[in-house]
């Protein structure tokens, strides 16, 4: 499978920092990374692609001391090396940047950065000194929270910049990004990326993973492809398109990513909300979904887009003017009234609210649905089998075994999982918030199918989702919001990214062309 | 996804016993061992019948006490709600005796059934609606239950009427085929709750709730209500338990049910059930409450513990009982 | 010839006056099986009442008892189990706190629990001229404690001897010393402490002392325990007298049973320690230094 | 962004009492305000020092257990812990006192706190190096520590040499400039503990910790090391309160420490510190014990409360406690 390695680049830095020889690891005895050398050099981004599940997590975690190869040895400065732990690679100078985030929420931003090392003398905390360095690294990296917010308190997106600034801190000789854009929008990640750049122009060495194919193309210098744990090979990144990354990492042609726009009749209006006010997060909000609507919303962190749902759902405490469902005056309090009502709603925060990380596979999948498996006689367990086989097969859910708990499951997979899991209730109406957040590219291309062939049945969807390219090349039409509001509606032509960009940031535009007016 | 298929089939908790789930029933072999090496009477059927009749006590109120804990909340009230529990039912079969006679004793064990909901429903009320750690609410509720029945009976003893004692003595000790009255209740409560937690949706949502409360939420399970259902379905354990009791104890005292929820809770945790919720395992808590029973047992059937030390040597146990049950694991 | 077996089953040392149980059946069993060859007397202390009902069984399970001596944690519990006990054939001691049904015992040994409240309380009538104002600790609630609290009550009736408070302190001394700190804030003028055990007596008087009150005559508990007979022996001028509950009863208990088996006359009946006021006179006759309590 | 800056700022944990905080504060405001109304006595000045002192073992304790629950653990073994150490000091006083003399004192103070460091040392040990949930591992060394003491001293009960009695008096029972001293040793303790819990690495170690253990672990934290610490600190804190609390009575009894552990959880817990870990509050746990003292206090202070009632009442204070610092919260 080996491709012929790419000739060391002497434009750029020379001997490897950190060099990895035929590592292999299992879990359990099952295989997940086998026969991987690969090396990184200083002052050079060195992108892993690969599908979902294709193990570049765990790839990642080896070389920085998460995990301990079953097979194969690292080399530091042309050194053998082993990592007992993070805190040894750490003390090598290597950083991880987690796909999933980790931060304890009860504490705040600060003491997330610092946890474990602390700045002070004699064991006493210099508060001051860690805040304004927590101050300053946000700011590098552009990010707005408060060093004192307390974690639980802001959005996914802040707790991902938070989580880069915590490895950012200090002195790197390695850096590894793993997915640091996913949960990010267009104008966060443009601050996040500058800082890459410099980072790698000090000579750090860094490796990038992500299943945003441009940015691929716009950072790396090399880049490395997994296919199934093992690699396909390294590449210089010079010429390589997006499109021949797609294809190398699903192995074989790699056709178009958005499904060609079928004619519909979009009909008369399913969802109708007027006057939404979630304290602290939404005002005024008024829209409507119509049947057989794919409809978009776009927006920055903190518009307000995740809120207004959960609120519509009793998740948390908002008021309406009124809500219509299929022109019925209609009142959800909990998300199990909204699901017998149809309504369906895919949570962004995977993790935290959409899967029982601890729990199997099948009683994660039916949870939300456990009507769908019960009989007379109790759960009907072959048939939640079945229900899991079935989804395995149509989401396209790779995983090692049926044992594993769901949180052993890649990021893109688990986000496959949670979608199988809430169309297990049937909804007329999805609301997915975030659909394709970690979501490889062949997969993305799945989902977007999906979501196409469920207005095709004459379901309706609301797409929430950072992505702008996402929107326009899905929706039928797309509400922007910003701060709270809906600040522009865009339909046909009028769907580009500066539109979408200027009503999510410009104030200008507020009110004025928002709401109903444009409606086409 | 060739891996699929060769993917072995699993044991799912539920009625068979997966492997990684046999930490509580070693440490149960073990100690049997040691019980044969210290006293060869402790194997006699006898001491046997005698040790798993009583452990069933415990091991009733710890299966209620695993729907708790699996979800996520803690009742410390179990011990003082069982002396309510058995001073209510005694008062009233002793009130309506005279007029109904040996009839007062099931409609005493529907009495009792039905002050167990009205308990379980109470804390469980405290605890989600008043929003408490149910730690500090089950503190509170095991005063309020302690002085209720001190306060009904003048000082908290009432025996049980004489004319009933007999009649109602076998559901002690008596027997079906041999096996103790208390064991087949024990059997017949931990097979429903079994069945209850691993094959219904309740039993689903609890260990959710007690998992990730957030998730379970998104899920549209209600968690208050999932959390006093699982306070209710302790309490009914706790009332059939003191149903069960009422003949061997024949009273409530000031000291029935003392620190029985430390027993209670210790039988959940090395039975297997996670403390922090997310996780309950019905048959480990029945090992783990015939496992103190014999610790019990062994420290009076062996004669070298002087009598000051027996605490000290049971805390032992139970730590090495852990320990077997933690290594076990992987 | 077989040995005849005598367990021993009593509370464990949850408090002084037990601990002072325990101790005492533990030296009868060393000296008797010491003495006696063909005696051999087994004890086993348990935390509550329902492990007692266990601890019981499991010896009657495991060997053939010829006597059981027991002191039970409560009386309701025990009568069944130990009646079962009975119905084997083994001859039944029980010891202070008895049984719902006399008939199970073959020997009663037990302290006089309403002549201790009774004899305090006649005590108290007298010296204080039969008026003023008294607070009362009382111990858990208990067939015992009650008699204690109705002779003491019968004691004062007729008298103008006035009771201000009564409340649970658990034959503890802390929760005493709480409980009468907590008296003396209350009550500006207290004449009199009666505390139904001196468990609870040591906290009592600390209390008093910490508080410098000078109107308190006197401060009373009850059971012998040796640092109050001391006091009593010494004249004190606020605890001059003193009621015995010695554990050592169980001590006397195991002797009668193992002369039941070791001597020839059967022993059987109920013997009742009387509950005489110790006073500086007699105090010598009830002090054990050695003892635990 | 906007919406951002105009966040209200957060108020840290710290010396100073952060609104969010106040819960426990306002419940013993209003405890304090219903003590007045019941009984004005209750205000004397004499009656608060003797109430508030009664309670600085109990917040000396928990200000032990804010460490060992805010760092994810929990001890049932202090009260015995208590009546171990407090056996010991007095064993090592009483033997050393013919020699020494008063002398005698300050070496048993030092006894007493390696000993308390020790049993500190073996809870840590067993639950971080045995991986046994700190409930279980407590439980078992909370039999130990009893029965050890039982079994020293034959039966649980010794006291302190005459000889010494006097000279130590004080430490309860005086006071500097009006002050109480075990009022001024639990401030002390108080500081010190906030100044370690607040403002140190070791503090922000043990709440991290607690707050998620895996974050922790990654940042390379030792987790076994930082919990073991705070059973050594709990352990430390047991001590002292045992060498406030010996000349109270001069003895330790089998009653000593009986059911303290529940006394400081509920403290912890009323103070506002999370029982699942990652928050802890010192003040608050101070408040706690406090609140606890008064809540006994009043009910015998008040006249209307039948003597069988009281834990009924002192429960459903408890309960209106924490619907309190709940309500306050937001
Ligand atoms: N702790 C574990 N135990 C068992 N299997 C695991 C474990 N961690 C990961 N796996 C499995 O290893 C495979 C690779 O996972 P990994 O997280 O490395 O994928 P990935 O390439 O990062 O995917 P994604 O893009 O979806 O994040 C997956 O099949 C996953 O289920
Ligand atoms: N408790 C809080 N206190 C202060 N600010 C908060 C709090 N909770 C959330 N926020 C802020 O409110 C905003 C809500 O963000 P959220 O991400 O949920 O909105 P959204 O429109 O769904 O955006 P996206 O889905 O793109 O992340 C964020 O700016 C977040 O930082
Ligand atoms: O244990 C009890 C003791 O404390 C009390 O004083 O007298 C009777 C005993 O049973
Ligand atoms: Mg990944
Ligand atoms: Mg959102």
């Amino acid at each position: 499978m080996n491709a012929a390695p790419a000739p060391p680049s002497p434009a750029r830095g020379g001997a490897p920092v950190l060099r990895a020889e035929r590592l292999a690891k299992a879990f359990g005895g099952v295989p997940v990374l086998s026969d991987i050398s690969l090396d990184i050099r200083p002052g050079e981004i060195h992108a892993v692609i690969g599908e979902n599940g294709a193990g570049k997590s765990t790839l990642m975690r080896l070389l920085s001391g998460y995990l301990r190869p079953s097979e194969g040895a690292l080399w530091m400065d042309g050194e053998p090396i082993a990592f007992h732990g993070p805190a040894d690679a750490q003390a090598a100078g290597i950083a991880l940047v987690h796909q999933e985030i980790l931060l304890a929420e009860a504490l705040s931003v600060t003491e997330n950065i610092f946890i474990g090392r602390e700045i002070g003398r004699f064991g006493r905390l210099d508060e001051r000194a860690m805040r304004a360095a927590a101050a300053a690294q946000l700011a590098e990296i552009g990010c707005k929270v408060s060093p004192r917010a307390r974690v639980g308190d802001i959005s996914l997106a802040n707790r991902q910049l938070v989580q880069i600034a915590k490895a950012l801190l200090g002195t790197h000789r390695v850096v590894i990004f793993d997915e640091p854009t996913a949960v990010l929008t267009h104008d966060e990640v443009d601050p996040l990326l500058d800082i890459i750049v410099k980072l790698k122009q000090r000579g750090v060495a860094i490796l990038y993973i992500s299943h945003r194919l441009d940015e691929v193309e716009r950072l790396a210098d090399r880049v490395t492809v997994l296919r199934d744990g093992r690699m396909v090979g390294s590449y210089e990144a010079e010429g390589l398109t997006p499109h021949r990354m797609a294809s190398l990492m699903v192995g074989r042609e790699f056709a178009s990513l958005y499904p060609v726009r079928v004619p519909r009749d979009i009909a008369g209006p399913v969802l109708e909300i007027e006057h939404a006010h979630v304290p602290g997060f939404v005002h005024d909000v008024s829209l409507t979904l119509h049947k057989g609507e794919i409809l978009g919303l776009a927006g920055m962190i903190g518009a307000g887009r995740t809120e207004l749902f959960e609120g519509l759902l009793g998740l948390r405490p908002a008021s309406f003017g009124a809500v219509r469902l299929h022109g019925k005056p209609s009142h959800f309090a909990s998300p199990a009234q909204a699901a017998a009502a149809g309504i369906g709603y895919l949570t962004e925060d995977r993790k935290g609210k959409g899967l029982l990380l601890g729990e199997r596979l099948a009683p994660n999948l039916t949870l939300a649905a456990l009507d769908r498996v019960h009989t007379v006689a109790g759960l009907d367990l072959a048939r939640e089998a079945q229900l899991l086989d079935r989804a395995v097969a149509s989401y396209d859910i790779r995983l090692r075994s049926r044992d594993a708990k769901a949180g052993q499951l890649s990021g893109g997979n688990q986000q496959k999982l949670l979608l199988a899991k809430v169309m297990l209730n049937d909804p007329s109406i999805l609301v997915i918030d975030e659909p394709t957040r970690g979501i490889d590219i062949a997969n993305k291309s799945q989902i977007y199918a999906f979501i196409q062939s469920l207005v095709q049945e004459g379901r309706s969807c609301i797409v929430i989702s950072s992505e702008m390219q996402e929107l326009i090349g899905l929706c039928d039409r797309i509400l922007v919001m910003r701060s709270g509001r809906i600040n522009g509606e865009l339909s046909g032509d009028a769907m580009t990214e500066s539109n979408v960009a200027l009503h999510a940031t410009s104030s200008a535009a507020h009110e004025k062309t928002s709401g109903r007016n444009a409606h086409g | 996804m060739a891996d699929l298929a060769a993917a072995p089939p699993r044991a799912e908790p539920g009625w068979s016993i997966g492997w990684g789930d046999a930490g509580p029933f070693l440490a149960l072999a073990a100690l049997i061992a040691i019980g044969f090496l210290v006293n060869p009477d402790f194997l006699s059927a006898n001491n046997i019948a005698n040790v798993v009749t009583r452990s069933a006590f415990i091991a009733i109120i710890a299966i209620g006490a695993t729907f708790v804990i699996s979800s996520g909340g803690l009742d410390l009230s179990v011990g003082s709600m069982a002396a309510f529990i058995t001073g209510v039912m005694i008062l009233f079969m002793n009130w309506v005796a005279p007029s109904v006679g040996t009839a007062a004793i099931p409609l005493g064990m529907a009495v009792a059934l039905v002050t167990g909901i009205a308990c379980g429903l109470m804390n469980g009320a405290i605890v989600t609606l008043g929003r408490i750690e149910p730690f500090i609410a089950t503190l509170g509720t095991m005063g309020i239950f302690r002085a209720l029945i001190t306060y009904m009976t003048d000082g908290g003893t009432v025996a049980i009427d004489r004319s009933l004692r007999d009649a109602y003595r076998p559901v002690y000790f008596g027997d079906v085929l041999g096996v103790p009255i208390p064991i087949l209740v024990s059997l017949a409560v931990a097979l429903v709750a079994a069945y209850v937690l691993y094959r219904t949706r309740y039993g689903r949502r609890c260990v959710a709730v007690g998992a990730n409360e957030d998730v379970a939420r998104y899920s549209g399970i209600s968690i208050p209500r999932v959390r006093t259902m699982a306070f209710v379905i302790q309490g009914a354990c706790v009332a059939i338990a003191a149903i069960c009791y009422v003949p061997r104890l024949g009273a409530a005292t000031p000291t029935t049910g003392l620190l029985w929820e430390l027993q209670v809770i210790t039988a959940v945790v090395i039975g297997g059930t996670a403390l922090r919720g997310g996780r309950g395992r019905i048959w480990g808590t029945v090992a783990g409450a015939v496992i103190l029973e014999f610790i019990a047992n062994l420290m009076v059937l062996s004669d070298f513990v002087s009598e000051y030390l027996v605490a000290a040597v049971q805390g032992v146990i139970i730590i090495i009982a852990m320990l077997i049950q933690r290594m076990s694991k992987r | 010839a077989e040995k005849k077996i005598i367990a021993v089953s009593i509370p464990a040392a949850d408090h002084g006056w037990t601990a002072g149980v325990v101790y005492h059946a533990n030296a009868a069993a060393k000296e008797i099986n010491k003495a006696f060859p063909d005696i051999e007397v087994i004890v086993k202390t348990s935390p509550s009442a329902s492990a007692q009902v266990s601890a019981i069984e499991d010896l009657s399970a495991t060997r053939k008892l010829d006597a059981l001596v027991i002191l039970p944690h409560s009386s309701e519990e025990l009568t069944t189990p130990v009646k079962a006990i009975k119905d084997k054939g083994s001859f039944i001691t029980v010891v202070d706190r008895g049984l719902n049904d006399p008939k199970i015992q073959d020997l009663y040994v037990a302290g006089d629990n309403i002549a201790v409240g009774f004899n305090t309380a006649k005590f108290l009538v007298e010296k204080m001229g039969g008026k003023g104002n008294l607070v009362v600790l009382r111990g858990i609630p208990t067939v015992i404690d009650d008699e204690r609290i109705k002779g003491f009550q019968d004691g004062i009736k007729g008298s103008d001897l006035k009771i201000l408070d009564i409340q649970y302190a658990n034959w503890n001394s802390d929760q005493a010393f709480k409980l009468m700190q907590d008296y003396l804030a209350k009550y500006p003028q207290i004449d009199a402490v009666w505390a139904n055990d001196d468990d609870m007596l040591l906290g009592v008087l600390e209390a008093i002392k910490q508080s410098g009150r000078k109107e308190i005559k006197f401060a009373l508990g009850g059971n012998g325990m040796k640092e109050i007979i001391a006091k009593v022996m010494a004249g004190d001028a606020v605890t001059p007298v003193e009621t015995p509950y010695p554990p050592s009863m169980i001590k006397t208990a195991i002797y009668l049973t193992a002369a039941h088996f070791a001597g020839h006359a059967p022993v059987r009946g109920s013997f009742k320690l009387d509950a005489p006021l110790i006073t500086k006179a007699n105090a010598a006759e009830y002090y054990f230094p050695d003892s635990p309590f």
